[in-house]
């Protein structure tokens, strides 16, 4: 196996109203071919914010990101951040960029590997769909960049049988559908079949469950489960459920206050191998869940 | 029920609310004419007025008749797009004939300005983006020059027109291409400029449409579902096209009205004979038909262009059906 | 068995939508809700959104207008109390909302808010007399040093023990607690189960809101789940569980336990019904329901409505499969 | 949020407003008698020391007169946003928080006046009835009342909908006090400062070009800052001092209105986030 991610010393800064503010404080961690990493952390601690940095999603505020995101394709490393570093300029005592040139350089790098190489799933469901458009028109414009010999009813066929893998009832009437027109979890399986469609090698998603009900989360748990089965596909999930993360990842990390305080094998933490970090600990507790060491 | 059909539904529903609506609208203005102070006919009708002139319009307002009737009756005649004759302004002829001829002038006038207004604003947040420290205090001046009322920019920009034609243009005849669509009062087309120049920049106007373009701009490249269209690779502009284009349309119709506003002293201040200044005229010589007839018109179109904004949402949008009229 | 604080009888709530373009519609949120609350007991409603579980605390309080049915609380009929009669009686009864900015005002500081509360509820007591009162409710939720702070200066978990607070300054009878932990992090999730414990101690009635099932085992003395505006399932706390349940409520539990056997099931009707018709004639989970499949009786389920089946002490539920145990599937 | 620049505008919008104000509460206290100002041998002076502002063809002080020019808007203006603030708010509220048929026919008399085209009706208000600034400030007040009831309306939903409210009446006030107090007074305060001056500025806007147009507004030899842009006509390319002041005085006046209605609202709306 080799290393798809390597992200190294990662620091986010964003200017608030009450300053200037650390959001990801130094963060490392990295991603094996055909691996499942967990994300756990709560709201503000940062999983979210290091994630689309890895996108290059982390918008236009303003704020700084700093360090290293290694993704490599199969050609070796590539520096997603390397050219960042020319449009940051020290003001005072705080680092500034030049937003739009930024934007300019992203786009630049993010381009040849959005939806390809890496793509994504947030949370919101229903706000990541655009709502002025079929689900159909949205499946088929990413089955279209992915297969651009496709007809148009080819990519239709296409389109209604990812909405069928991602266990839609009714492919052919979602197909036809609006956001607004379908639940919460539909949306989110709309979503899914929109990202897999691109065939891409990573896949990051971002707290795909918060606020959907709980049977309707356990499916879509238990689809990414199936839909990852071939262990093609490498897969970031964040998330502040530790059962979730449990069920799906194969290592995880934890962070807190923009920092990893913990990073664990699950079949290591299931066993109870080593210690807990006492957050990690309170996390379990919290979700009744104890693993105690085989003796 | 198939989604055209229920499309059909929705705009017929709203073309009945805004008809409701100008009748209501109609009405205020009938009951505003019936509060005249005194012998109603003689408080509103010009000094001299013959009787058997202030008979006829007894007669055509209804004045004579209790509010209610009285109402439909004039109701009636207006919507046969007959408002009667006008008494000053032009003696003797049917208000329709002096006015709709002018208001076509004042409609291309404004909706032309308000255009123009929209594309600059338009390019202007595409290009900017988001504001940065020194930009914004650059808007400041822009801010306070585009907020005075359309009519001192008018003022200002008719010295600067009288001293500029004084210079050059004195000698100079302009001719109207054939193909060109505004009919042509003036021999030149020069005040026509001005006048739209002094609503676009006027009222502040364009500030607030630019400001308001600009949020929608900025809202949607922040919005979740740009993100995702970026993650799966594919290019946003026509997604971002698609979602403004419900916002632009409806701010176009909602700054109608100030538009048509504006338009009226402007159109004074450069003696181009739109609506507007055949509304102050008749006001001036209390030609109260002409008064009635043209405000029925600006009413109507205030009315009709929400309506076209409101069809078109429904066209654009599939939530709106959904929302329910 | 103590005495009964509140009853509702055949609580029925419907929400009608008239529009031009879609025809009169009308979604049942309850649909006919038989409940009681015992004094000092701990009721929980568990239930997915939809379920109409909010909706029931609301009609419960008067804060939403029921439809039809009836509400006796302490002896009194809730629904024919009116104006200021009503505002007096609301005192005896608060809620506790999901919205953590509810009830606190950004301007106050706590001691503010809650002395604002003091004079519309206890107006016989004089400035020390509120001042001594604020310091012992403090304590009780555990925000004494905190006093002089403005809201936007407290935690998640600080501001709903100020809406506590102030909720007890009012020395309510009963409190509908509706998702009090819900959207906190794992250590104030915690400290808030913790202060609703020690306020059980203090025999407090609550009826409990939630679709946390470990918030429920904690806490609740007997359990009640909802599903589209009806009550299913009755169970007392400890028997949770039980191989017996109402096949939905067996999938609820489920679900909050990951496992693999969700992967071939595909989504829920239930879910996919958003946009769909409400059926009232036979029992709401048959479209989705894998034991009505199983065992042949869908036809009836959906026909007929099932009648409550008793399984145990304080257990029953509504279900034609009951009779026999379910099995919990491995 | 916006940093120096907002402080910089709304620092300088406020000093703006607040001198305007307080010459609109001096002046009526300085006695001003228009024909006794005139003076032929003083006519079209610039900028000096004797006339700060020079003086018009009749060799009137122009600063005088722009002072004395703010009562033609200054009290119509307040009694404009006065009722359309209050009565404003209270529909609003009445359109957001009633149902039934009270609501249907608010919402319907709001839709109704939204829909007459302002200036328009204020110019047939003035031909048919005996036009005064007050009754045309008046028209414009009850003009500018679905504008803001429908901000206030948008506003008494979105927090209706919300447990906030929903707490308070579960807590036991009244739905006056949630009404006027919680909604009104708490949360919509920045909207109505906002509306406020925003209608101060229209009043202000209508009373010029009334006065500018010649035949409703305030006659001369009274002064108003519209009638003295309305000099243009008579003095050609004479002598531009007279009128510039005033169309200045006029686009500060309503751009600072507008600026410091916003800004003082958006701080309000901070505050209360």
């Amino acid at each position: 196996m080799s290393r798809l991610l390597d992200v190294r010393d990662l620091v986010i800064e964003f200017d608030t109203r009450h300053g200037r503010k650390r959001v990801v404080d130094g963060v490392s961690f990295h991603l094996e071919r055909g691996e499942v990493l967990g994300i756990l952390g709560e709201s503000g601690s940062g999983k979210t914010m290091s994630t689309l940095a890895v996108l290059g999603l982390v918008g236009g505020r303003p704020g700084v990101v700093q360090g290293q995101v290694l993704f490599d394709e199969g050609a070796g490393p590539q520096d997603l951040l390397a050219d960042l570093g020319r449009v940051v300029k020290p003001r005072g005592d705080r680092l500034v960029k030049n937003d739009r040139r930024w934007q300019r350089l992203v786009h630049r790098t993010m381009r040849p590997l959005w939806g390809r190489a890496m793509t994504a799933v947030f949370q919101n469901p229903r706000h990541s769909l655009d709502p002025l458009m079929t689900i159909g028109a949205q499946v088929e414009e990413s089955v279209r960049l992915a297969q651009p010999e496709l007809d148009r009813a080819g990519r239709a066929g296409r389109a209604v049988e990812w909405l069928a893998r991602v266990q839609m009832n009714d492919p052919k009437r979602v197909h036809s559908s609006y956001a607004h027109e379908l639940s919460g979890g539909m949306c989110q399986r709309a979503m899914i079949a929109v990202a897999l469609a691109r065939a891409p090698m990573l896949l990051i998603a971002d707290e795909p469950t918060t606020g959907l009900d709980t049977t309707v989360r356990a499916e879509i748990v238990a689809l990414f489960r199936e839909l990852l089965a071939d262990r093609r596909r490498s897969m970031l999930y964040i998330s502040h459920d530790i059962r979730e993360v449990l069920f799906l990842a194969d290592r995880i990390i934890v962070m807190r206050h923009g920092k990893v305080v913990e990073t664990v094998a699950v079949a290591d933490l299931k066993a109870g191998v080593g210690e807990r970090h006492p957050y990690t600990a309170s996390l379990l507790a919290a979700a009744d869940l104890a693993f105690e060491a085989a003796a | 029920m198939s989604r055209a059909l229920r499309l059909l539904l929705a705009a017929a529903g709203r073309t009945g609310g805004a008809l409701v609506l100008l009748m209501g609208a109609s009405f205020v203005i009938y009951i505003t004419i019936r509060s005249a102070p005194g012998d109603a006919i003689d408080a509103i009708s010009p000094m001299g007025t013959p009787p058997q002139v202030k008979a006829r319009l007894l007669a055509e307002f209804g004045l004579d008749r209790d509010p209610l009737t009285g109402y439909f009756a004039w109701l009636f005649r207006s919507a046969r797009g007959d408002f009667g004759d006008s008494l000053v302004v032009a003696a003797g002829e049917s208000v329709m004939a002096v006015a709709w001829p002018a208001f076509k002038i004042t409609l291309i006038l404004s909706g032309l300005t308000l255009l123009a207004s929209l594309a600059l604003a338009l390019l202007g947040a595409l290009v900017l983006g988001r504001p940065a420290g020194r930009q914004q205090l650059l808007t400041g001046p822009l801010y306070v020059i585009t907020s005075a009322p359309s009519f001192v920019q008018a003022v200002l920009l008719a010295q600067g027109l009288n001293w500029t034609i004084h210079r050059y243009w004195e000698q100079l005849n302009y001719e109207t291409p054939p193909w060109y669509p505004i009919p042509i009062y003036t021999d030149s087309l020069m005040p026509y400029v001005f006048a739209g120049l002094a609503l676009l920049l006027g009222d502040g106007l364009f500030m607030d449409f630019f400001n308001a373009i600009r949020a929608e701009l900025e809202g949607l490249r922040d919005a979740q579902f740009i993100a995702a269209v970026k993650a799966k690779g594919a290019r946003t502009w026509g997604h971002i096209a698609r979602n403004m284009l419900v916002p632009l349309v409806s701010g176009y119709a909602a700054r109608l009205p100030i538009v048509l506003g504006g338009v009226v002293i402007v159109e004074y201040i450069f003696t181009l004979e739109g609506a507007g200044y055949l509304l102050l005229e008749a006001s001036r010589e209390r030609d109260f038909p002409v008064v009635v007839g043209i405000s029925v018109l600006f009413t109507a179109t205030v009315i009709g262009s929400t309506l076209i904004a409101d069809v078109l949402r429904t066209l654009v949008d599939p939530r709106e059906v959904a929302r329910g009229g | 068995m103590s005495e009964l604080l509140l009853e509702a009888r055949g609580l029925v709530k419907r929400f009608r939508s008239q529009s031009l373009l879609r025809g009169s519609h009308e979604t049942r949120a309850l649909d006919g809700v038989d409940l009681q609350i015992r004094v000092g007991e701990v009721l929980a409603v568990i239930g997915e959104s939809g379920s109409g579980k909010t909706t029931l605390g609301k009609v419960l309080l008067r804060l939403t207008p029921a439809t039809a049915g009836e509400i006796r609380f302490g002896g009194n009929d809730l629904r024919a109390l009116r104006g200021k009669a009503l505002r007096l009686k609301r005192r005896e009864f608060q809620m506790v909302f999901q919205n953590q900015r509810a009830n606190l005002h950004p301007k106050m500081t706590v001691r503010q808010m809650l002395d604002e509360s003091l004079r519309l509820h206890r107006p016989k007591l004089d400035a020390e007399g509120r001042a001594e009162h604020i310091g012992g409710l403090l304590e009780r939720v555990g925000l004494s040093a905190k006093a002089e702070q403005r809201p936007e200066s407290l935690s998640g978990g600080e501001r709903r023990r100020v809406g506590l607070a102030r909720i007890l300054a009012t020395q309510p009878k009963l409190i509908v607690a509706d998702e009090p932990t819900s959207g906190l992090d794992a250590a104030i999730k915690l400290q808030i189960i913790d202060l609703l414990r020690r306020l059980k101690e203090s025999s407090m009635t609550y009826m409990l809101i939630s679709h946390d099932l470990g918030l429920v085992r904690r806490i609740a003395d007997r359990v009640v789940v909802m599903l589209k505006g009806r009550i299913i399932e009755e169970i007392p706390a400890e028997r949770l569980g039980d191989p017996r349940h109402h096949p939905y409520t067996a999938r609820l539990m489920r679900a909050a336990h990951l496992s693999e056997d969700h992967a071939s099931q595909g989504p829920s009707v239930i879910e996919v019904g958003v946009g769909g018709e409400q059926r009232h004639g036979g029992c709401v989970y048959a479209a989705d329901c894998p034991v009505a499949r199983e065992r042949g009786l869908l036809t009836r389920c959906r026909q007929e409505r099932p009648e409550p089946v008793a399984l145990g002490p304080g257990h029953w539920v509504a279900c034609f499969a009951s009779a026999d145990p379910i099995e919990e599937e491995p | 949020m916006g940093g120096r620049a907002e402080r910089i505008a709304f620092w300088g919008s406020g000093a703006i407003v607040a001198l305007v104000i307080a010459i609109g509460l001096v002046s009526p206290l300085i006695g001003y008698d228009p024909a006794a100002a005139v003076d032929y041998e003083q006519k079209l002076l610039g900028p000096g020391a004797g006339h700060w502002l020079g003086t018009d063809a009749q060799g009137r002080d122009v600063a005088m007169r722009l002072m004395k020019g703010t009562e033609a808007f200054f009290l119509p203006g307040l009694m404009a946003a006065g009722i359309a603030t209050m009565a404003g708010a209270l529909l609003g509220a009445i359109a957001g928080y009633a149902e039934g048929w009270g609501r249907t026919l608010v919402v319907g008399f709001l839709q109704l006046v939204d829909t007459l085209p302002r200036l328009i009706f204020i110019i047939l208000v003035c031909t048919i009835l005996n036009p005064s600034i007050t009754l045309i400030a008046g028209v414009a007040g009850v003009l500018f009342i679905p504008s803001i009831a429908t901000v206030i309306r948008r506003k008494v939903e979105a927090l209706g909908s919300e447990d906030y409210i929903l707490a308070h009446v579960a807590h036991g006030f009244s739905t006056t006090r949630i009404l006027l107090y919680h909604i009104l007074w708490l949360q919509a305060r920045p909207l109505l400062i906002r509306q406020a001056t925003y209608v101060f500025g229209y009043v202000l806007f209508v009373e010029t070009a009334l006065s500018y147009l010649g035949d409703y507004g305030v006659q001369e030899p009274t002064p108003s800052w519209g009638n003295m842009v309305a000099q243009t006509r008579e003095l050609g390319g004479a002598s531009a001092w007279p009128w510039v002041f005033p169309a200045v005085a006029i686009a500060v006046t309503i751009a600072a209105f507008l600026a410091f209605g916003n800004l003082l609202a958006r701080r309000d709306e901070e505050a209360i986030r």
